[in-house]
């Protein structure tokens, strides 16, 4: 895609996203949300590791911590769906991210935690084979995470 | 020559595998057809084997054999991943035909709490009437095009009409007829007879080995496995019909599956769910 | 059309509970087709909750998510009857909006 | 628990694959008898209601072959396609009766 596609994209986008929707501008690979939302960490869902998601993500890594309280199948039913929540005590949280290390992008998902919101939270998520499932709570500034194994005998990713 | 004997060698082998099972079952023939013995039969056979599993839980599939899934399951049932097709099948059922009827037209009820009660027996056609079917012969009967039966909007449909039913007992009657009892003996046939390369019958993964891993898989008990139909399966990303459960199943064993509401597989849906009688409607269902 | 989002809120006088279930593929781009052709990604890459004008909560995704995807988070506040916002985008600028009413 | 039954059945395939030929003469006649007498077996499966889906696998693998111009592995799938079609025919056949020993009564 030429860099002149790319604005005129941009700027479409802008006026109104609906709209490119309903006239099927599809197949544009990333940039459609960038525009929408400059704040989508892109870098980070394109990291491999989930060391190198972390350090996109937030610059600095996590030390492990018992506040933070992660709820994952021992055996995942499948891998395409594996229920996974997480709940804090920690104070002041801002964000938490979900991690597989497994996984061909191990970020999985970023939430963001504004003030006013309980930093628990429950999503379902893919998993490519049995892997570290990694929670990251930032709070206070601070990175804390959770790690637990979960197993996977049908893998959610194809194949 | 040497393709002869293998295939004498193949024969024997198949021969001995099945004397090597036959062995440790009772055998006899049983020249009457006895629903109403095999349907106490099943139950007894199930609830001995699984006496911790209450009989109406049985329709939970493998999430009554395994505390691990079954906390998944509820954990998915807070937002179960059937809503979808849920929603979109009760809005199809209210929707008009071009000619101005509806399904309720076709159906007793008005096609609302009676899933219960399919299978039903056509005395007139003398052959078993899935829901399935049905449903399709409405849409043709009022010019429209029949569905897939195995997928999207069948299994919106059934998973609507099921939800209209959920809690009621599974209530299939089997008329003095001796059609009738010839459809359910040639579905019972269906079901114990193994078949494909791996020469597995519905009975193998489904009665003799339910709460143990075919590979990943926890194999769902048979009493009650109608119950939960149509559902959503995570390994197809989708929702299915019995028929496709039918289906998919002879893939894996390596069968040529036969097409959607063939005879064998209507009368062994029939089967099915008159031994499951009495355990209530759980469907649409969520299974891994 | 019918839209994709489903939204459950519920108030319980002091917190809201949120679940939603969206309706979306969220191919990863690592998935082959029946052909062995790779499946394009397709994902959700944000979605937003809104509560009396103010963000209440947001989801940046990638395509680990699951196909349908469900979240579920709790906020201080929200009455019955208050109006929450819900809207995504996805990696092809495709979006849905919806709101609906606490219970 | 009866778990004897996955490994017949791995018994039973192994020497249906074990069916290969004996004296391929490279010949595309021998081929084209070889696929007509699988296809006719498998006809007769069908019949019987029990296709095996190897057997289809193994007699489009054949036609592949034979497309190449390779005959001899060519006639080699095409019979052991047949044992295929027969094993599955023998199998439904001795089910006609067997069947009732797996019965819940």
């Amino acid at each position: 895609m030429t860099d002149v596609g790319f604005s005129a994209t941009r700027r479409l986008i802008l006026q109104g996203a609906g709209a490119v929707a309903l006239i099927g501008l599809g197949n544009l690979p990333f940039p459609a949300l960038a525009a929408a939302n400059d704040k989508y960490p892109d870098e980070a869902f394109k990291a491999k590791s989930e060391a190198d998601a972390i350090k996109a993500l937030y610059g600095k890594s996590p030390e492990p911590s018992d506040k933070v309280k992660m709820d994952a199948p021992e055996i995942a039913e499948n891998g395409a769906v594996v229920p996974i929540s997480v709940t804090t005590t920690l104070a002041d949280v801002t964000s938490i991210a979900f991690l597989v290390s497994e996984n061909p992008v191990a970020l999985v998902a970023s939430y963001k935690i504004p003030a006013g919101t309980l930093p628990n939270v429950a999503n379902r998520i893919k998993m490519a084979k049995t892997s570290n499932v990694i929670v990251v709570v930032e709070a206070g500034g601070k990175l804390y995470s959770a790690n637990k194994e979960v197993k996977v005998t049908v893998g959610g990713c194809g194949g | 020559m040497r393709l002869r004997s293998a295939i004498y060698l193949a024969s024997a082998a198949a021969a001995f595998a099945a004397l090597s099972l036959a062995g440790a079952l009772p055998s006899g023939a049983a020249d009457k057809v006895d629903p109403v013995a095999d349907a106490k039969a099943f139950k007894k056979f199930f609830t001995d084997k699984f006496p911790k599993v209450k009989l109406e839980d049985f329709v939970n599939g493998p999430y009554s054999m395994n505390e691990d899934l079954y906390r998944q399951w509820q954990e998915k049932e807070q937002f179960p991943p059937y809503e979808f097709s849920l929603e979109m099948g009760k809005e199809m059922f209210s929707k008009p035909f071009k000619n101005g009827k509806t399904y309720a037209d076709c159906f007793p009820n008005g096609g609302i709490g009676i899933r219960q009660n399919y299978p039903i027996f056509d005395d007139k056609e003398g052959k078993v009437i899935t829901l399935e079917l049905a449903l399709n012969r409405c849409r043709e009967a009022n010019g429209e095009q029949p569905y897939s039966y195995v997928k999207d909007e069948m299994a919106a449909l059934t998973a609507y009409m099921a939800f209209t039913s959920r809690g009621k007992p599974m209530d299939i009657k089997i008329p003095d007829d001796p059609r009738a009892l010839a459809a359910y003996e040639n579905g019972k046939e269906y079901f114990y007879t193994r078949r494909g390369q791996l020469n597995f019958s519905c009975a193998t993964c489904h009665v003799q080995s339910p709460g143990e891993r075919i590979r990943a898989e926890i194999l769902a008990p048979a009493l009650g496995i109608v119950n939960a139909m149509p559902i959503y399966r995570s390994e197809w990303s989708g929702m299915g019909t019995t028929s496709r459960r039918f289906v998919t199943c002879n893939s894996q064993i390596r069968g040529v599956p036969l097409s959607p509401q063939d005879d064998e597989y209507r009368n062994v849906e029939y089967y099915l769910s008159y031994v499951s009688n009495g355990l209530p409607i759980s469907g649409p269902g969520a299974r891994p | 059309m019918a839209s994709t989002i489903r939204v459950r809120a519920t108030s319980s006088g002091e917190t809201t509970e949120v679940q939603a279930l969206i309706q979306h593929p969220m191919d990863s781009g690592f998935v082959k087709d029946s052909k062995g052709e790779i499946i394009p990604p397709h994902f959700i890459q944000q979605l937003t909750f809104e509560h009396d004008g103010k963000n209440v909560f947001t989801a940046d995704w990638g395509g680990g998510v699951s196909k349908d995807p469900y979240v579920k988070f709790t906020f201080k506040g929200g009455k019955k009857g208050d109006e929450l916002k819900i809207s995504w985008v996805d990696n092809k600028g495709a979006t849905d909006t919806a709101t609906a009413k606490i219970q | 628990m009866r778990t004897a039954i996955p490994k017949s059945a791995l018994v039973l395939a192994l020497l249906a694959a074990a069916a290969l030929p004996a004296f391929a003469a490279g010949a595309e006649d021998d081929y084209k008898a070889a696929y007509a007498a699988a296809e006719a077996a498998n006809k007769e499966a069908a019949k019987l209601r029990n296709q095996w889906t190897t057997t289809a696998s193994t007699l489009a693998a054949a036609k592949k072959a034979a497309e190449a111009g390779e005959f001899d592995k060519a006639t080699a799938s095409a019979k052991e396609a047949e044992a295929l079609a027969k094993a599955s025919i023998f199998q439904a056949t001795s089910e006609k009766t067997r069947w009732r020993d797996m019965e819940i009564r």
